[in-house]
């Protein structure tokens, strides 16, 4: 390890462990580490959109003669209004823009994309049955599928039929909390191994070339 | 009744300590335990080893460096299965800090093992702003979207893009995810175009993407660090994820303890019996 | 005019696309929707950045009022402008500008950034483990419902506990594969993305229509 | 004069549930005729009902083609129609029959027609909890969530702010609102700036109210956490589009001491809002939330419809259960397909 590598290793492991330090309380090494957090991600943003946007999509394109491209360049300036209470209400223009096309690309992507083919999935599972435990499995699926949308359904008090429903879609719905909670301890935890593998093998490891 | 009191009136700190013990022994002494593989975790598999040889797949980085942990170990595996079958590897990204430089030192250091070159059997475009617009705008053309690589070279002078195209050009798309650009990645490339896609996701988004292997819109799923020590196992190249395994457990088995040991206290104190809405 | 035209212009391109996803590739109308989302990328960039801005003056001003705490403020100020200014200056100057590898941007963004990113994530394990024991409690049906399952997956999802939940007579982990993850917790996963799908769409379609104005600040 | 109206409106509402159904019943009637087309039975039925199928095309392609009529119209129809996607029909329909019905209701609502919507349990404790803040003096803190505004749990999470803000602005209690992106920013301050004049208490609005943090997410959370910890809010609300700073934020908040309302559409952090907060609004109750408490007529109105289509999906998953278990179902399932 050279000595650059070391700080490097040092680095980090002053970070960690300072944002590590605000789970026993709140205190300067924290709070050193959250401003130039905030920081460091702002500026990454200058640089990134910098390259990867305003060059690359903006300007070599308009060089090479996509002159229109001057119109998006112009409303996204525009955007900047924001700052100038006068005419801040020019900004509306593009954000307009930004949420019009969007919003049809969404309209589109959900419906056609998100419920025809989870719609036909449900029945789908109807389909390959093949024994008592498939005939079970559609049973759950189906049976989850419409007491989770009748749960969401808002227009009518859940009594009756519709409160028998609701309250086994709420079921269902606890069993698919619970499996999303034990998932995500599973992946909370394995981040949590990644810097501990860190801290132990690279920070501690380094203490054999400085001691 | 005093004691559970007392147990219950802990100071969240112990807990804090108690859990970096638990993460930290398995290290030292580590306890090995056999991996058995998940259905979705072999159907992924399978269905990439399937494809026919040295046709252009995308494998793409939308996480973030932060669960690295989780997914680097998914990226690596399928780089070592697609490599296997010599097919030629599109990377990109729809995270802005980090993705493509993640992707760029991936590829880079497992090439030369499959004496892999840049530009003509793989190729990183980097990173554009609005995935809903870089989702779809590809399926039209993937240069209006990308007109460079992510080192600025023009996709023109890429030997390997020359038939590539659009998303008719690529055989299966691999998604390695820690946030919701997945479903995006489903609801307009793969009902769009109909791309066959396979996910490898943070255990935390893992259960909402059955739905989607249920539906058929993705080939395979790799949920969490489990989902990547499997497919570590599955590719035959054991890693961290594989590694990690045992701190895994230990820190369940503590939860599991907790939540236990909370329970029974609220029980004994009688808690249970008022009602809290 | 200040609110009529924006309005306009979210109803024309948000139709745009809409029409032109029925259309084919090469058509007039088809290819419209090309050209706006390489548009939508461009406007968008600049959003990212107002951010940037807003940030800057908002620490600068207390950084000029001295208000308390104002050292912090300037520390976020000065890690803006280390992170931007080299990132945006041409590459060919000096191997520290740019975004490339050995590039002052690539290093406080491997060195700083990534790892603090991955911190935060990892503190969450902890908080986890406080929040089993102190939060979940088995208060009601639905809550023990909750804690009976999460227990039983972390169990599951670990080598150590998929052995000790093979002790048992038939093939749990097998069940809990196919009845739990692709049975109930599918189902309800289906019923929420059909749900907030159907949302999802509701809001774009009032966005077209210039019904929904909240995003101008007609709250 | 009502009643005749009303009877149009449930005669338009019947118009769309029916339009489909005998769509279904053409498409499954013919494919017990000739079962050779059971494949392309989507195709098929675009035939079978060509006449309205032809004038829908039309009409749509002349929404965009509006400059074609001054040439040589045949031409123009020819080419629009063989550039119509006759295989995203079933999209086209549904795109369609879903405007209508949150059109429809929306109307309704604006005309001043009484909509039911249910009571949504937890709702009135964001009133409740205001109040506490009030009476201890210690500040609200709302973080209307971490995503864009162009994310429809945020602008929900904003329409509730609003909400907030009257009640705020009414007590006088201080009010901390953390935003993540410079456009929420903006709307956020517009709301809140909207909410205290309306309550006549311009005075006590301050611009940093609502202020940018931090531009990554757990920067963001880093800063929030912080805040709490300095200031302890008594009442903390969060409502929008939650990632993983969700249980950061809710256990920092509960380690001090304050009371928590939740509400987020993304099932994978609501578990622990549910572990961590007094009161969680799940999934969709979050965009009911904001419709029930605002009244406004454009949100009841969404919902309604919303719900109608819902219903509609339903009932169209128990038929197509009902026909794929009969063995009759192909072509039924044929009319989802997305191309």
């Amino acid at each position: 390890m050279s000595g650059w590598e070391i700080f490097e290793v040092w680095v980090i492991a002053f970070f960690t462990l300072s944002l590590f330090s605000f789970m026993y309380k709140d205190n300067p090494f924290y709070k050193v580490a959250e401003h130039i957090f905030a920081g460091l991600s702002a500026g990454y943003y200058v640089g990134l959109i910098w390259e990867s946007v305003i060059v690359q999509q903006l300007w070599d394109p308009m060089m090479g003669g996509d002159w229109w491209l001057v119109f998006p360049g112009i409303l996204g300036f525009l955007m900047f209004a924001r700052f100038f209470p006068k005419v801040s209400w020019v900004s509306r223009t593009p954000l307009a823009f930004v949420m019009g096309v969007t919003a049809g690309i969404f309209i589109i992507s959900q419906l056609h994309g998100l419920v025809l083919p989870q719609m036909q999935a449900t029945m789908g599972v109807v389909d390959d049955v093949n024994g008592f435990w498939d005939f079970l499995l559609a049973t759950v699926v189906v049976v989850g599928v419409i007491s989770t949308l009748i749960y969401f359904y808002f227009s009518k008090e859940h009594t009756g039929a519709l409160g028998v429903t609701a309250k086994v879609g709420i079921w269902f719905i606890m069993i698919s909390f619970g499996a999303h909670f034990g998932y995500t301890v599973m992946g909370r935890v394995s981040l949590l191994i990644g810097r501990v593998q860190f801290l132990v093998e690279d920070w501690v490891g380094s203490f054999s070339y400085i001691f | 009744m005093e004691f559970w009191k007392r147990i219950e009136g802990i100071d969240r700190r112990w807990i804090y300590l108690i859990v970096g013990i638990a993460v930290i022994v398995p290290f030292l002494l580590p306890i090995p335990f056999p991996i058995s593989i998940t259905p979705e975790a072999q159907m992924l598999y399978d269905h990439i080893e399937s494809l026919p040889d040295s046709v252009t797949v995308m494998l793409v980085f939308d996480y973030y460096p932060s669960t690295i942990a989780e997914c680097e170990p998914m990226a690596r595996s399928a780089l070592h299965q697609f490599w296997r079958k010599d097919c030629k590897i599109i990377t990109l990204s729809n995270i802005p800090l980090g993705g493509p430089s993640m992707a760029e030192t991936v590829t880079r250091e497992i090439a030369p093992e499959y004496n892999k070159v840049y530009g003509e059997d793989y190729v990183n475009l980097g990173y554009k702003a609005n995935y809903v617009a870089v989702l779809s705008g590809m399926g039209t053309s993937i240069r209006s979207i990308f007109p460079t690589d992510n080192s600025g070279t023009n996709l023109d002078d890429i030997p390997m893009m020359d038939s590539v195209f659009n998303y008719e050009q690529v055989s299966f798309i691999f998604e390695v995810a820690d946030n919701a650009t997945a479903d995006y990645w489903v609801s307009i490339v793969n009902a769009q175009y109909g791309v066959p896609m396979g996910c490898g996701t943070t255990a935390v988004s893992a259960p909402k993407y059955y739905a989607f292997v249920g539906s058929g819109q993705f080939v395979g799923l790799l949920g969490g660090m489990k989902g990547a020590a499997e497919y570590e196992l599955l590719v035959e190249k054991p890693g961290n994820a594989v590694i990690g395994m045992g701190a895994q457990s230990m820190v369940h088995l503590l939860i599991i303890a907790l939540v236990i040991l909370g329970n029974i206290g609220f029980f004994m104190l009688g808690k249970h019996r008022r009602r809290v809405s | 005019m200040k609110t009529s035209f924006p309005v306009a212009v979210a109803f024309l391109t948000g139709m745009a696309l809409v029409v032109s996803f029925f259309f084919r590739e090469g058509t007039l109308v088809g290819d419209l929707s090309k050209n706006l989302k390489i548009w939508l990328t461009i406007v968008g960039g600049f959003t990212l950045l107002l951010g940037v801005v807003s940030i800057t003056r908002v620490n600068w001003a207390g950084v000029k009022r001295q208000k308390s705490g104002w050292g912090y403020k300037l520390l976020t100020l000065v890690s803006i402008f280390v992170m931007a200014i080299p990132s945006i200056l041409p590459a060919s100057w000096s191997p520290l500008f740019g975004r490339a590898e050995g590039s002052i941007y690539d290093w406080l963004f491997t060195y700083l950034d990534s790892p603090m990113m991955a911190t935060m994530f990892a503190t969450l394990a902890f908080y986890i483990a406080s929040a089993a024991y102190r939060a979940f409690r088995a208060r009601t049906v639905e809550s023990t419902i909750l804690l009976l399952v999460a227990t039983i997956v972390m169990l599951w999802r670990v080598p150590m506990g998929e052995a000790f939940l093979n002790l048992f007579p038939g093939d749990l982990p097998g069940f809990l594969n196919a009845f739990v993850m692709n049975g109930a917790n599918l189902a309800v996963q289906r019923g929420i993305i059909i749900g907030a799908a159907l949302g999802a769409a509701s809001m774009s379609l009032r966005i077209i229509l210039g019904i929904e104005r909240t995003y101008m600040g007609k709250g | 004069m009502i009643k005749s109206s009303d009877m149009a409106r449930k005669a338009l509402l019947w118009a769309i549930v029916v339009g489909p159904l005998f769509l279904v019943t053409i498409v499954t009637a013919q494919d017990s005729i000739d079962t050779s087309i059971a494949g392309d039975s989507l195709a098929s039925a675009a035939a079978t009902v060509v006449d309205s199928l032809d004038s829908l095309a039309a009409e749509m392609a002349n929404v965009e083609d509006t400059a074609p009529p001054a040439e040589d119209t045949t031409e123009a129809a020819v080419v629009a129609e063989s550039s119509f996607r006759y295989d995203r029909i079933n999209a086209a329909i549904l795109v369609l029959v879903f405007s209508a019905a949150i059109l429809i209701f929306t109307r309704w609502a604006r005309q001043g027609k009484e909509l039911f919507l249910r009571k949504i349990p937890g709702l009135e404790a964001v009133e409740e909890a205001v109040g506490r803040a009030t009476e201890m003096g210690r500040p609200v803190l709302y973080v209307p969530g971490i995503a864009e505004l162009d994310e429809i749990e945020t602008i929900a999470g904003i329409s509730i702010l609003g909400r907030v803000a009257k009640i705020t602005a009414q007590y006088e209690t201080p009010l901390m609102v953390p935003v993540r992106y410079p456009l929420v920013l903006a709307a956020g301050q517009e709301v809140v700036e909207q909410a205290y004049i309306e309550m006549g208490k311009k005075d006590a609005y301050d611009k940093d109210m609502v202020r940018y943090v931090a531009g990554e997410q757990f920067a963001f959370t880093a800063n929030v956490n912080g805040y709490m910890m300095r200031e302890r809010p008594a009442t903390n609300i969060y409502m929008g589009a939650f990632f993983a700073e969700s249980l950061l934020l809710a256990e920092t908040g509960n380690a001090a001491g304050s009371i928590q309302i939740a509400g987020t559409a993304r099932p994978e952090q609501l578990p622990f809002f549910i572990a961590a907060c007094d009161y969680t609004l799940m999934g969709e109750e979050l965009y009911a939330a904001s419709a029930y408490l605002s009244k406004e007529p454009i949100m009841l109105g969404g919902l309604k419809g919303q719900d109608f289509v819902k219903m509609l999906i339903v009932i169209g998953i128990v038929i197509g259960v009902i026909l794929v278990a009969l063995g009759y179902g192909d072509s039924y399932m044929q009319l989802f397909q997305s191309v």
